[in-house]
Formats: structure tokens, sequence, C-alpha cells
């Protein structure tokens, strides 16, 4: 039954894909965008959301400025990430997967960075790694941009 | 419909054209949308983007009005690349060589010229539906609601014969009824030229209608004014190869003689007025008396300023209704019936179903079925009428219609969950299939039709003055005149009002704001309306539906009539639109 | 001609320690002494050895130089001079002799090690296929092209053993024959069944092979690290199968998270396309296979097959349940799909190479050729290893990780990740095998290997292996949606002080249950880290319930932080920077933790200097100290 | 259509080939808890009720598992038991369970579930309510979604893609967090639902109600008064009143299926705005009369305009609404009266 299903690879295979050119772009996934890319992948927007919503890479809400992904790999948990989150949650005042009100921080986990021998680790905006943090390292590294957010705001 | 509804689960290729099942045929579209996910391949041929479309394989988006030029285009191809069934056209099938002939300047390139669809969706579509194993042709008034309807099927049936899909499992040709038992009134003979099972009333069972037949000559002073367009020689008529009328003096003397002695009464060979012909445009030539039963001609017919004048002038109207509807604003007598709940009977379905309705609740207040009423009226008249109840009546109506309902007994319609006619015989099994192994006639006949522009001084002409073409439709959440689904609350809720249907770009070129009103007004009349901006309709396209009492939209469309079967041209009118 | 050439990892692990900052420095450094003509930098994968990262070799000397900063550019520079000097203070020290090591084939944690997949990863650029043709590159293919049948290409890999490396073990000749057979019989019935219309003729490929990169397990890294050090031996491997299966068209699909990996493999299947490797006709023998990038969206159900394959589709990624087809017969959009891993392509080559019975001599009766393990956690070595089936966890552990660090004690080691269990002391014994590890009630998975001491809080491990699974759960089927949740429920309240000594069978069956109902591997093995705990360290499971205590001091609310007041100097550090002002004391006054409202954030520990040490944490919440 | 022969438990049974073991099971009155299984659907295997053992082969979901000629099939046993009975347990815990308060009370399939596998109030107190509230969506006018109930079986979410195509709604999120879901969770009625109702007869359970459902006394068969599809229907009625209606599942036209109209369309049948009794225009107004004065009347001037014009000055307008029998009779009636002056509105 399932064999005879037609399928068409060239339109549906693109889904994903075409969601993640879009994020690219504004950062999330606009209402209105993906409703285009039901009608340009023949499916209902239903689908668009139901694919979308299961993937962790997507998200619905605009983002911040910055990026801070927490490493929440099993090397990072027992160099102590749980503390790591904590301490920027509370430095930031947002929990995890919020966006700070100014939209400068977005605050996220990741299943692994990949630089266990750094653990625990954050990654801020995809590049720079923090290895190694302690709670104080940690709000030393959000002290200085945060007082300058505050200055400039 | 040629085939059961349930035929188009197991299709291999679908055109549906000028049809909008999931909104007016909801569980039709259901059966579509299945055929789809099991492997059918789906053409939609329709100006406007229904939500088939969604699903569709190809979506030829033509020009309202070019239907025949699209379909012998597709025929062209189909020919032209062989893909042909050969041996049903050459066993089953005459005329084919003449359709060759006509299609043959039918490029892809010239049919797309004219409909605006590309030629290579016409390629695609016509190789998905010649080289299915199947193919259903689905249509419905998008297709017949023209000037030019009939020669619209006679185009599209010359596709289904090509192919061989007559007469055979998941093909045929479906037109779908728009009303629970619409094909019941026309097999019962509410037609104005046959009795029930289309016994011919006198000989002229072609196109000839009452006011032609008197009044041949006297047609010409009406060109112009396009209440009713004449046949003029070489237009229409005579370029159709199709079903030329058969001499049937001596054949509707009989039946008449049949009637005549069953119901002890003489009948008359005078042809009948169609309903356009009631409501003439010449207060001279219209009936005088009108009794109008389960009708709102008011709302639903083109041009219906006309019809409200022409009742208004009328000297007696009846209205039989279960509501009182717009219509019955103008009767002198209101007859209060019983709804399809309240009472026994049967209904035919689209695909020639018959089935058993059954009374559930008794009549409101003093309502009462309709048999009743009519048997009432009967005996006043004199009449000898003593039916006790519906099976009676359908008894009566099997026995003069013998080739169509004999073997339809209320108790097998009941066990059997319906049957589908012909079922000339107590022991026949109903007619799912029509034309199998043999047609009607003996041979199907390809016949040929040329696509003709409309011109500009018509009602569908688009012209400097009138740039945008309007168009009807329907839609899910209301049906026809709101009688029946205005009343309940949820659906009132869902669809509240009237909006007319405009592409974007329209909508920038003419600088409207979601909220505006707009003045629509073709060569007929004029209507304000609010808009709905979708990509549903093509760019110079707008739609409407006749739902609502208010804008109505049948003040503006045409009434100039397609000559062969009378039904409106209401698909295509030349509008203009501004900003109020 | 270079005489010499520096070697630079540049994985991302390496481009996270700063590798890239060196490699332009050096590369400075080098045009400013004029020595480019002598000298050349070369980019390289990731040699594993993540501990030391970033690496610097030397060739043809051997010389390695380990946690190398920005700064040693220029010395680095002059050191290869030609009367330069090898720079002593940048060799490895060994943690265990604290011997300094020159060169880098006497370091304990490569010699150990038996690497095939790896063999090439940080020797050769990724980024230029002449490197990896240099070292034999797609000479399997030309072999296979010229000289097998699909047939023998797949006896070849039956009679080599081979095992699917994804985590399952299935052996791979067994899919790659189920798959051409399907792939034949497929096409077959479409030409029979008269349905084929215009573009469906176009559209669809007879079959498919996948590459699974989607490494979801949270602490491994090794498929990333060989698409990222040696992305060509992948390529090769999947258009081997392509060929063997009768495919024509080959997906990667890598989780975006890798954007390196994706990169690199961009680039090598767009150079093995230029040198006909790809195409329509590869190598001129007419046979067509391309291969096209995929990036998973994030989601770790999608190492699934037909997850995966969904997701390729568009779709959500909800495994089908069984009873269904398998992907070998209908796959990818309806087709026969061959599904392997990375690292299980990285091996054809190999096999075909050096010849299926070579491949066979190595590893274990059932578990041939070699496995590879992300080596992480409490543990001197952290890094990654490629080492022969049979091996015995005590050997990888002590002999190549260098034992857990600082002087704390084993306790147990988890392999598998999310899917595996905790394998306590006794069972270091376990050899490395797809059997062995199940047996003991882990798995091989996807090759995480986490090393756990004394300060690691069992039950808080399990707890965190479920919070993963339950996010990752794909929600389709109710033991794994509401079972896994229901546990993570249940070691929240004992890892919080709420526990019921009931509570520990409830556990347990609610792990039976949702293990033999669950829809797929995921599910099936989402209670493994909680059952193997409680298996192996029952009472620590006991001591939070009954005695409200976290022995390894890590479950918050069973702990305490205290100010030793012996140790303490009144510096008003911690003081200040408790965020709740929990501390109180004064200068030169001893500073005293208020338990009530200390919410155990661990900032005090953390900012108490480390020649104080004052700062401590306690099993238990007991502790009242008033005054 | 190919028979095996396999066994249930102790029973020898004859099934279709193609017919999977719960379906076999089903067919000869052999009951295997399940929830997300609805005989119109492609099976979905998601909510691991229906589990059985196969001899020799070990467990298996039925839903799934095709009958074979001579396989031995267990729908009991103790791995089963403990396996379902957790699966339901957690089901039921999670499921908002104010069961007399719910319009699907006495008619849910997680009822007759707990009642089968006998729910023991100790066991479901170990256990907590893990989901979460979340608010209902009631914005369609005719029924109500309560994710509170919702026990994801997905059966709206196949129905939607499956009955009518439409595909509405899909699972959205994961985990724990896993709902279905219109685009960007908005109300159902901004999104593509046809408000077909299909989904709401088939959910399991109280997720999906009709608004102000009330239930039928007693049903009569009829045909739906709507378009010419000519579904099957049938009407539900108290006292006077038709107060639902449903698809006929035998009619071979529409099995079982109805549009929005079909379903939801019957309140006109109720209406106060129906007419009662014969109206007859006096000096531009209605007024009531019976309906002799009204039948009379119309005779009367039949009569006096067919002397004054001929017969030909009579028209009739039948109704496609009207059964076959009345419009058989209103031709008659025009034709005996001297004129064939009779049509209907086919054409529109």
């Amino acid at each position: 039954m399932e064999a005879r299903q037609v399928l068409s690879p060239s339109k549906k295979g693109k889904l994903i894909p075409m969601l993640q050119q879009i994020q690219e772009r504004f950062g999330y996934l606009p209402e209105e965008e993906m409703v285009k890319v039901a009608q340009l992948c023949g499916v209902t927007e239903s689908k668009v959301f139901g694919a979308a919503s299961f993937y962790a890479q997507f998200r619905f809400t605009p983002i911040g400025r910055n990026r801070v992904m927490v490493c929440r790999g099993t090397a990072c948990h027992v160099q102590g990430a749980p503390q790591i989150m904590e301490t920027i949650e509370r430095e930031l005042s947002i929990k995890e997967g919020q966006t700070t009100p100014d939209l400068e921080y977005t605050l996220e986990s990741v299943a692994c960075i990949g630089c266990c021998a750094l653990a625990p680790c954050i990654m801020i905006n995809n590049k720079d790694v923090h290895g190694r943090l302690t709670p104080q390292k940690v709000t030393e590294i959000f002290a200085t941009p945060k007082r300058e957010a505050q200055d400039a705001s | 419909m040629t085939n059961p509804v349930s035929d188009v689960s197991g299709a291999g290729a679908i055109l549906v054209t000028g049809s909008n099942p999931t909104e007016n045929h909801p569980v039709i579209g259901y059966r579509i949308r299945e055929a789809v996910r099991t492997g059918a391949r789906l053409i939609v041929a329709d100006p406007r983007r229904i939500p088939l479309v969604d699903v569709a394989d190809v979506h030829l988006q033509f020009k309202p009005g070019t239907d025949i030029a699209l379909f012998n285009g597709l025929a062209h191809v189909i020919i032209k690349e062989e893909l042909e069934d050969k041996e049903y056209v050459e066993n089953r099938t005459q005329g084919f060589k003449y359709l060759k002939q006509i299609v043959a300047k039918y490029t892809p390139e010239y049919v797309s010229a004219i409909t605006g669809v590309p030629a290579k969706d016409i390629v695609t579509a016509a190789r998905l539906f010649a080289q299915a194993d199947s193919g259903a042709i689905v249509y419905c008034m998008g297709v017949t609601q023209h000037t030019c309807g009939t020669e619209n099927v006679v185009a599209l049936t010359n596709l289904s014969l090509l192919t061989g899909n007559l007469g055979k499992p998941h093909a045929g040709m479906n037109p779908l009824r728009g009303q629970n038992n619409v094909q019941g009134a026309c097999d019962m003979g509410c037609l104005p030229n046959v009795f029930s099972g289309y016994q011919p009333v006198h000989s002229d069972r072609d196109t000839g209608t009452y006011w032609r037949r008197l009044t041949k000559e006297r047609q010409l002073e009406q060109v112009g004014v396009g209440f009713i367009r004449p046949a003029s020689p070489g237009e229409t008529i005579t370029s159709i190869e199709f079903n030329q009328p058969v001499p049937v003096d001596s054949v509707s003397d009989t039946i008449r003689a049949k009637f005549s002695r069953a119901w002890g009464v003489e009948l008359s060979d005078v042809p009948g007025r169609t309903i356009a012909e009631m409501f003439h445009y010449f207060p001279h030539r219209r009936s005088r008396i009108m009794y109008i039963m389960g009708e709102n001609p008011v709302l639903t017919s083109p041009q219906a300023e006309l019809v409200r004048e022409a009742l208004e002038d009328m000297d007696f109207v009846v209205v039989q209704d279960i509501f009182l509807n717009e219509t019955a604003q103008y009767a002198d007598v209101v007859l209060p019936a019983a709804s399809f709940a309240e009472k026994e009977g049967t209904f035919i379905n689209t695909e020639r179903r018959v089935q058993r309705i059954h009374r559930a609740i008794k009549p409101r207040g003093n309502s009462r079925p309709d048999w009743e009423i009519l048997q009432e009226l009967a005996r006043r008249f004199g009449l000898n009428w003593n039916y006790s109840s519906p099976e009676d009546i359908w008894n009566e109506v099997r026995e003069l219609t013998p080739h169509y309902f004999l073997g339809m007994t209320y108790e097998r319609l009941e066990k059997e969950g319906g049957l589908q006619w012909p079922c000339p015989a107590i022991d026949h099994a109903g007619t799912p299939i029509l034309h199998k192994g043999k047609f009607a006639r003996g041979i199907g006949q390809f016949s040929t039709v040329e696509y003709r522009p409309q011109a500009a001084d018509t009602s569908g002409g688009v012209t400097e003055e009138y740039p945008f073409i309007l168009t009807t439709a329907r839609k899910l959440y209301q049906y026809h005149t709101r009688t029946m689904t205005g009343k309940t609350d949820g659906l009132n809720y869902l669809l509240d009002e009237e909006r007319m249907q405009i592409n974007p770009r329209d909508v920038q070129a003419l600088k409207l704001t979601p909220e505006d009103m707009v003045r629509v007004t073709s060569r007929r009349g004029s209507l304000e309306t609010k808009i709905e901006i979708t990509d549903c309709v093509p760019p110079g396209i707008v739609c409407m539906s006749f739902h609502f009492a208010e804008p109505r939209v049948n003040v503006i469309t045409d009434p100039a009539v397609c000559n062969m079967s009378v039904a409106s041209g209401v698909k295509v009118s030349a509008v203009r639109i501004e900003k109020i | 001609m270079p005489v010499k050439t520096v070697l630079l990892g540049q994985g991302t692990c390496c481009i996270s320690a700063g590798a890239k900052q060196i490699s332009a420095a050096l590369r400075e450094e080098i045009a400013r002494l004029d020595l480019a003509g002598t000298v050349q930098v070369k980019h390289t994968g990731c040699r594993g050895f993540s501990q030391i990262d970033p690496v610097v070799i030397i060739e043809p000397e051997g010389l390695l130089y380990s946690e190398v900063k920005v700064d040693d550019a220029p010395e680095i520079a002059r050191s290869l001079l030609p009367q330069g000097q090898p720079i002593e203070r940048l060799f490895y020290r060994d943690p265990v002799t604290d011997r300094a090591i020159p060169h880098h084939r006497d370091i304990t944690f490569y010699n150990n090690q038996q690497r095939t997949v790896l063999k090439n990863c940080g020797y050769i650029d990724p980024e230029e296929i002449d490197d990896y043709l240099a070292v034999g590159g797609y000479q399997a293919l030309r072999k296979v092209l010229s000289e097998m049948t699909p047939e023998q290409v797949i006896d070849a890999v039956k009679r080599s053993g081979l095992r699917g490396l994804g985590g399952a073990g299935f052996p791979a000749g067994r899919k790659w024959e189920a798959c051409r057979r399907a792939s034949r019989e497929s096409r077959v019935e479409s030409r029979e069944s008269g349905r084929e219309t215009p573009d469906s003729r176009l559209q669809t490929p007879d079959s498919y092979v996948v590459c699974n990169a989607d490494e979801g397990d949270p602490g491994a890294f090794q498929d990333r690290s060989v698409l990222e050090g040696d992305p060509h031996s992948v390529v090769e491997g999947m258009i081997i199968a392509g060929y063997a299966v009768g495919a024509t068209k080959g997906y990667v699909y890598v989780r975006a998270e890798y954007p390196l990996a994706v990169k690199r493999l961009g680039i090598a299947i767009a150079e093995a396309r230029e040198r006909g490797f790809l195409g329509e006709n590869v190598l001129g023998n007419g046979f067509g296979f391309d291969i096209e990038i995929f990036q998973g969206a994030g989601a770790f159900v999608c190492g699934e097959s037909t997850a995966l394959t969904l997701s390729l589709e568009g779709a959500r990624g909800m495994p089908k349940p069984l009873p269904r087809p398998r992907t070998t017969e209908v796959g990818l959009w309806g087709r026969p799909t061959l599904l392997n891993n990375v690292k299980t392509f990285a091996n054809i080559r190999w096999i075909i190479n050096k010849g299926a019975e070579w491949f066979a001599s190595q590893g274990t009766e059932k578990s041939k050729g070699t496995a590879i393990f992300s080596l992480t956690g409490k543990i001197t070595n952290c890094g990654l290893i490629e080492v022969p089936m049979g091996i015995t966890l005590r050997e990888i552990i002590f002999d190549i990780g260098g034992g857990v660090p600082g002087g704390r004690t084993f306790k147990a080691v988890q392999t598998g990740g999310p899917s595996g269990g905790v394998l306590p002391e006794g069972l270091l014994g376990t050899p490395i095998d797809f059997d062995s590890l199940t047996a003991a009630g882990s798995m091989m998975g996807s090759g995480g290997m986490v090393v756990v001491d004394e300060d690691t809080c069992m039950v808080d491990l399990a707890r965190y292996f479920l919070d993963f699974t339950q996010k990752e759960s794909c929600g389709q089927c109710s033991l794994c949606r509401l079972g896994s949740v229901q546990m993570l429920e249940i070691l929240n309240a004992i890892t919080e002080g709420n526990g019921r000594i009931e509570d520990i069978d409830l556990l347990i069956e609610l792990g039976e249950s949702v293990k033999i109902g669950s829809i797929c591997g995921l599910g099936q093995s989402a209670p493994n880290p909680v059952l193997s705990t409680i298996r192996y360290f029952r009472e620590e499971y006991e001591s939070h319930i009954l005695e409200k205590k976290c022995p390894a001091r890590v479950c918050k609310g069973l702990i305490s932080y205290i100010i030793v007041s012996d140790k303490c100097k009144a510096c008003m550090i911690c003081l200040r920077k408790c965020p709740v002002e929990a501390i109180k004391g004064g200068k030169n006054e001893v500073h005293v933790i208020d338990q009530d409202n200390c919410t155990r954030c661990g900032v005090c520990l953390s900012v108490c200097p480390e020649r104080f040490g004052a700062v401590e944490i306690i099993p238990g919440r007991e502790v009242k100290i008033h005054g | 259509m190919d028979k095996v022969v396999l066994k249930l438990d102790d029973l020898e049974v004859m099934a279709n080939k193609e017919d999977t073991i719960l379906q076999a099971a089903l067919d000869h009155g052999i009951y295997i808890p399940h929830l997300c299984y609805h005989p119109d659907l492609k099976p979905f295997g998601g909510c691991r009720l229906c589990v059985v053992e196969i001899e020799g082969r070990g467990l298996t979901i039925s839903c799934k598992a095709p009958v074979e000629e001579g396989i031995a099939v267990r729908t009991e046993g103790p791995e089963i038991d403990k396996m379902r009975r957790v699966a339901a347990e957690l089901l039921i815990v999670n499921h908002y369970s104010e069961c007399l308060q719910c319009a699907r009370n006495t008619d849910c399939k997680l009822q007759d579930i707990a009642a089968y596998i006998g729910i023991e109030e100790g066991r479901l107190q170990r256990l907590k309510r893990t989901a979460r509230d979340l608010p209902l969506d009631d914005s369609n006018p005719f029924f109500i979604r309560d994710p509170n109930k919702c026990v994801l079986c997905g059966i709206c979410v196949r129905t939607c893609e499956e009955i009518n195509g439409v595909g509405a709604i899909d699972f959205a999120f994961r985990g724990l967090d896993t709902r279905i879901s219109t685009l960007k969770d908005k109300p159902i009625v901004e999104s593509r639902c046809e408000s077909c109702g299909e989904c709401v007869v088939r959910c399991p359970v109280g997720a999906l109600v009709p608004q102000n459902m009330r239930k039928p006394e007693r049903e009569v068969k009829s045909i739906c008064p709507y378009c010419g599809t000519g579904c099957g229907i049938y009407l539900g009625i108290r006292g006077d009143k038709i107060v639902s209606a449903r698809g006929d599942r035998d009619s071979v036209v529409n099995k079982g299926q109805l549009c929005v109209k079909g379903r939801f369309g019957y309140h006109f049948v109720n209406h106060p705005d129906r007419l009662t009794t014969p109206l007859i225009k006096r000096n531009g107004v209605f007024v009531e009369a019976t309906w002799d004065e009204a039948l009379d009347l119309v005779t009367a001037k039949f009569k006096e305009a067919q002397e004054k014009y001929g017969p030909e000055a009579l028209a009739g307008l039948s109704s496609a609404r009207v059964t076959n029998e009345e419009n058989y009779l209103f031709q008659k009636l025009l034709r005996s009266l001297g004129t064939n002056s009779v049509d209907h509105c086919a054409r529109l």
C-alpha cells in the first residue's frame, strides 16, 4: 500500500531546504512565507507547520541579535552545563528558548556543539565558542555587552 | 453521469472542467482527491484556481468562453500523437475523419493564443488524459451555462470518445447536477417537450423553442437586444453535426396517445414555453399565469430584474414553497409545502440513482406535501386523481415509463440502496454505466464544433468600456439562494455576505482597498458589492456567487441562451468595475 | 618543492580552540620569513585528540605541538628555518608520566589505536581532491567499475562481515543485497504496470543511496570528524554502493549544526563531479550517479531509517511502525533505498582495496573491523578514537584515555548515548562489540563513550538522558511520548528529594513497557539509561529517596553549599557575587551561607579563590547554620 | 476474495487475505483494545493498545500486521497485559476526564478500553498528569476542539487527509508538546477546514464534539436535500425536531461521508420562518387563509385566465427539490390543463 502512493520528489523534497533558506533570511519562519512554501511544495499549510515545528532548527518568532547556544551534550552535562544554563538565564532574565524583550539575546540549547574537550561550553552567534566555563566566567561574558546594550538604549 | 460516483475513485485520469466539486459537490470532491491520492492524474481546466488545483497535475487556466478551443486543442494533440483508442474509434464511433479535419488547425500554439494556456500544458494534459487506463470527465455548469454550452459539451464528448472512455468503468462523461432532484425533475417530464423518461410530446425534439416555432420569421428583429440570440444561418447550429433530429411525429403521437389514455385527458401538441420564455422580454409573449413550485427565479434567473417585472405584470402567480422566498413576494397565493423530511418519495441523484426518502417528522403547521396539494388542485379542476400515497404515483410513473423505471419498485429501492436507470424489468439490476458495449443510438458520433470568439457587442464581449469578465460560481457554505442554508446560523457565520473575487493585480490597478465597495456594471445592469482579494481568479476576471439577495449578481448576467439546450450563458459577462 | 609540511587541524573542535587564528598567524609569519617556498601549511581535519587542540604537526619529522596559542606562531615559524630547533615547551606531556613527547607516533593516545576510517583524518587536506587521490583515493571505485560486477561488490561486502556502524549493527552486505533485489524488481514492475506517464519517467530514479550523517547523539562527533577530515572516503563509498545496488542518486543527510562538514562535503562532491567520479557517466563507464546534500533540521529521531526518509521527503520524521516494508524495499519516495552510516561508507574503499578477507581478519567473530568512539567526560585524554572490535573498555579508558583526571575515581562508563546504558567498573572487561555491549545492558549506538567519576550522580545522569529523549520523542506513540515523560517526572521528583521508595519499581515497570511497546529505537532504548543505572547503582537511588542525599553532590535539591569557616578568609568576594544575597558576614567576619535562601547556583564555589577553597558542597539538605 | 485460516486465541477463524489481524478479530467479534485504528483509514500504529502476540514471533501491533495462513495469535498474555495496561493508564492520566460533563460520555473509546482492561485507582495515583492545560478551540460554529481530551490518535488528521483530502490539520511539535494543529495553531475556522465534520464523527474521545450536541431519540433514513450527489443520510429526531444528521455508511454514493451542508445544514426544517398556512395577498398584503380558500381562489383564477387567453396562458415551474412523484404530478397537472409550458431550473 505504501509503495503505491505516487510521490513527486521534485517538489516536496524541497520543503525543508526552503524553510532553511527562509530562516537564513529572516532569522525565523514568518507565516506568509510558510504559506508560500506550501503552495510551492504542493502540500497544505498545516503540513508545512507540522514539519517545521517538528525540527528543532526552526523558529516562529524573530530571533535576537545575539544567539546564545548552550551545549547540552553529555560531556558538558557531567561537567556542569545545567549550572551554566541557569546562570545565563539569570544573567539575561529569560528562559531557554526565549528572546530578551530588547531583541538583544536569544537563548537556546543545542544537542552538542562537538567540543567535548572544552566542556562545558557555549557558542555565541554560531562562531564564538566559550569553553571550560564556570558560573563566574559566564557572568563575565555577559556582563560587558549587556552594559553596552543598556547604555545604548 | 454515465458512470457512478464511486467510479471516480479508481480512475486513471480525471479531467475536471467548469466544475468546482469540493465546494459544490463536496462528497464527489472527496472522491476526486481520493483518486489522486491513489495515483490518478488530475487535470483541472478552469479559469479560476479552484481548490482542486492544489492537488492537480495540470491546471489549464483558460479564458472564460474559450472552452471549445481548449478541448479541440486537446483532441488535436491526442490525434497528432496517435494516443487515441484506435480500436474503439474504429469499432464504436463514426465521424473521426471530420473531427481530425476540424481539429487540425487547433495546434497547441494556436490554442494557447486563444485560451492563454501555455502550449506545453495543453500537450501534457492531453497525454496524461489519453495515456491513462481510464479517463473520467467531470463537468458542471461552467461548461453548460454558456451561449455555446451544448457545443462545449460536444467538444468534451469528443475527447471521451477519442480515448475510448465512454462505456467503461472509472471513465465516462460525468455532469454533476446541482440540486438534489434536478435529475428527477427532468426524468419526470418537467420540461416543455417531453413526458417522463424523455418521451417526446411533439415532433420537434431538437432545439425548437416555443417562441421560435411559432414566430420563426420574427426572430431577427431581436438581434442586438440579445434576449434570445437567433440561430442565424451558418452561425451555430448548422455547423454542428450533432444528433440531427429524427422525425418522431409518429412516435410522439403514439406517446401522447398513451398518456392521454392513461390520464384520461386530451393532451396538447403545442410546444411549451421554457423558463426563459415564460418571463419573456416582451410582455405580450409572456405567460399570464404562473404556478411556481419550489423555485426562486427572482434570484436565480439571469437578468433577474426582468423576471421581477414579468411576475409583477402577470395576472396571477401561485407560489408553493416551504419559505416565503423572494419570488413569493410577487405571488397572489402562497401555498405552504412540506419539506423533504416530512414526506415519502424518491429523488434521483446525479448518477441516475433513484433513492427513497422517508417521513421523519410531521409537516409543520398546516403545510402539506406537494403531491397532496397538487392532487387537491387537480380534483378541483375535475380531474379524477386518486393517489393514496407517493408509492401509487411512483407505480404510475413506472408503468408509463417502463424503459426507465419499470423494475424499480419501492421495495427494491429500499432494499438495494437505490437503483440506477435504466432499469426496465423487475429482475434488471439497473445500469451503473451507460453505453457499455453499445451506444443507445448504436454508434458513437463524433461531432465537430468550432471555436467562435465572443463578438464585441455581445454580453461576453470584452471592450474598453467593459474590460472585465464576470463569471459566477457557488460557494461551500451556502446553497443556491440560501432559502435552506440561510436558516442555519453556523453556515451564515461561516459565509454571511457576498464578496466579489478579484485578483490582487486588478485591485492594485483599480487602486482598491480590501474594505472598498465597487460598482459592477454590465450591458444589462449594475450592482454594488464588497470585494475579496484572491488569486483564485486571474487578472481580468472577477467572480461572484448568486447566493445572496443583495447584491444580486443575476441583475447583471447575460440571459442570452444556448441555442440548443436553452441554458443561460451566465458564466461570461463583460463588466466594468468602479470604486465607490 | 616544499621540504617541510605543517599540518594544522581545522576541525570544528580545533577551530573552537582557536586553530583558525593560529593558521593565519602562522602563514603570515612564514611569508615574513620568506619560507613559503620550502614550507607548506596544510589544513587537515581533526586528528581526534581534542584534549590537546589546537595541534600543529611538522612533517616529515613527525613533531607534534600541543595546545598551541596564536602567540606561539612566530616561534613555530622560526623553528621551520633551516637552522630551526624543535620547541620543547610545546611538546605534549604525558599526563601520567609527565614526560615530554616530541613525536605524535609516540603518544599513547594514538599508538593504542588502529585507524582505518580515520587513517587519513588529520593527514590530508579535505578540501583538496588531489590529496585524497595521493593516498589511493578513488582507486576502489576504479577497481569496482573496471573489474567487478555489482554482485561481486555485494559479495565482497558480505564476506568482509562489515556491520552497519550507525548503531544497530545490521550486516551491511545483506542490506545491500536486499536493496539490489528490490531495486531490480521494482524496475521491472514499474515497466510492466503501464502506469508510467511522461513525467514520471523523468523524475524517479529506481533506487537511492542515503548516507546517514544525522549524528544527533549528544556527545558523539565521529561522523562529523570523518566528513570534516576525509569527505571523499564517504563519497567514494556511496558511489560504489550506488553501483552495487543499482541506484543513480545519493543523498547525504547531515545535521545543519555541522556547517563545516556540510561545506567540506559540498566541496568534495563538486570536485568529484569535476573529475568524473560523479555524474551521468562515472569514469566513462556508463554508470550514472550523483549526490546531493540534505541538511537535517534537528531531530534525533531522524537517525531512524523511516524517519530520515520522511524527513528527506519534507515531512515530519515520525518513524513508521512495524510491521512495514524495510527501507531497502520501500524507502525514499517509495523506492528501494540503501541507508548506511558515514563510517560504514568510509569503510568500503578499504574492503575493496585490501580485500574482504583482510577486513574480516580484524575484530571479533561477529563484529569485524574497527569501532570509533568519542571518548569524553571525566577522562584525561578526551578525543576521537578508532579501535579494533574486541578491545576491552578498560583498555580504551585507561590505555588510550589515560584514566580519570585529577586523582578522582572511575565510577562508570556510559556508551551509546541516550540509547545506551551505564556500565560500572566491574564490567570494564567487556569487549567492545555489538553483542557484548547489548548483553551488558548498553549498546554500541552512535559511538558516544562518556566516562564519569565519583562526582557524577547516576540518578541525574539517567534524568539527563531521559530529558533528552523525551524532548526528541516524535510524539507519535503513547508509550514513548507519555511514558518517557512520566519516568522523567519521577526522576525529577527523586532528584528534588520528593521520591518514594516504590518509585524505583514504578520506573522499572514503566521502563520495561516503554521498551517493548514503543514504535522505534528511540523509544525502545529510551529507558536504557534509567534501567541500567537502577541495575548497577540502585543504592544511589535509595540514598536520594531514603536519606534525601545526593552522594555525588550534584542534585540541587539534595545538596548544600557551605563555607568552611577555617578556610574562609572573609574576602567578601562570594558575599558580593551571590545573586540572592544568601551569604552573611562582613569584612573580617567569616562568611556563612543562609541555607534557606541559597539557590545552590554555585557562584560562590566558582568565585572563591582556588588558594582558599573555602566553599564546599556536602550531600543532603539538613544543614542548618544559625547565627 | 482469497481467504486464510488463522487462530485467534482458541478460535479458528477465516479471514480475507488482505485483512489485518485486528480487522479479522473485530469481524469475528473478538475485541482487541484499540484507539488509533479506524476502519475507514490507513493504520497508524501509535496508540500501541492493539498489541498481540503471534506465537513464535513475539509481539506486534494487530492493526498493521496482516493475517497469514496458519498463524496463531494471542490477544492476551502477561507481557501484552503489562504493556497495554501501562499504555492505557498513561493515556487516561493525561486525558482530561470529566466524563459526566463530556458530550461523548458512554460513546467513548477510552472508556471502552478502561472498562476492558479494568483500571485500578491505586495504580493511576502513582502517575502524574504530565500534559498541560491548553485552550479550547470553539471557533467553528459546528464543533469544538478540546486538546485536553485529545489522545493524539491522529484519526482526525488522517480523516482530513484520506477522507476528504483537505489536510487542514496535522500533528505539530513533538514529544509531549505534540498536538493537532493548523498553521501556527490558529483557530480552525481560519484554516482551510471545510467544516465537513468527518473528523468529529470519527474522534474516538471527546476531543472533537459537535457544538450544542443533543442526542437523537430515533433516526430516520433519508437522502440529503442539497446538491445532486444524493448522499444517504440518517436524520436524528428528538420530539418533532431534527437534531442531527449523519452519513449512511451503507450508501454506495457517500459511504457515510457528508459535507458541511449535509451534516449541519438541517436547521431550515425546524426554522420558525417555515410557511405553515396558506396565504392570500389582499391589497398588497398577505393574509392567512384556509386551504379551501386558497385552492378555490387558484382554481377560479386559472379557469378565468384560460378562458381569457387560452390554455397557453398558464405556465408552471416545477422544482429540482421536490420528489419525483411530485414533479411527475406537476407536469401531469399542467399538461392536463392543456399546456406544455412546464419547466424547472435544471439549467441554473
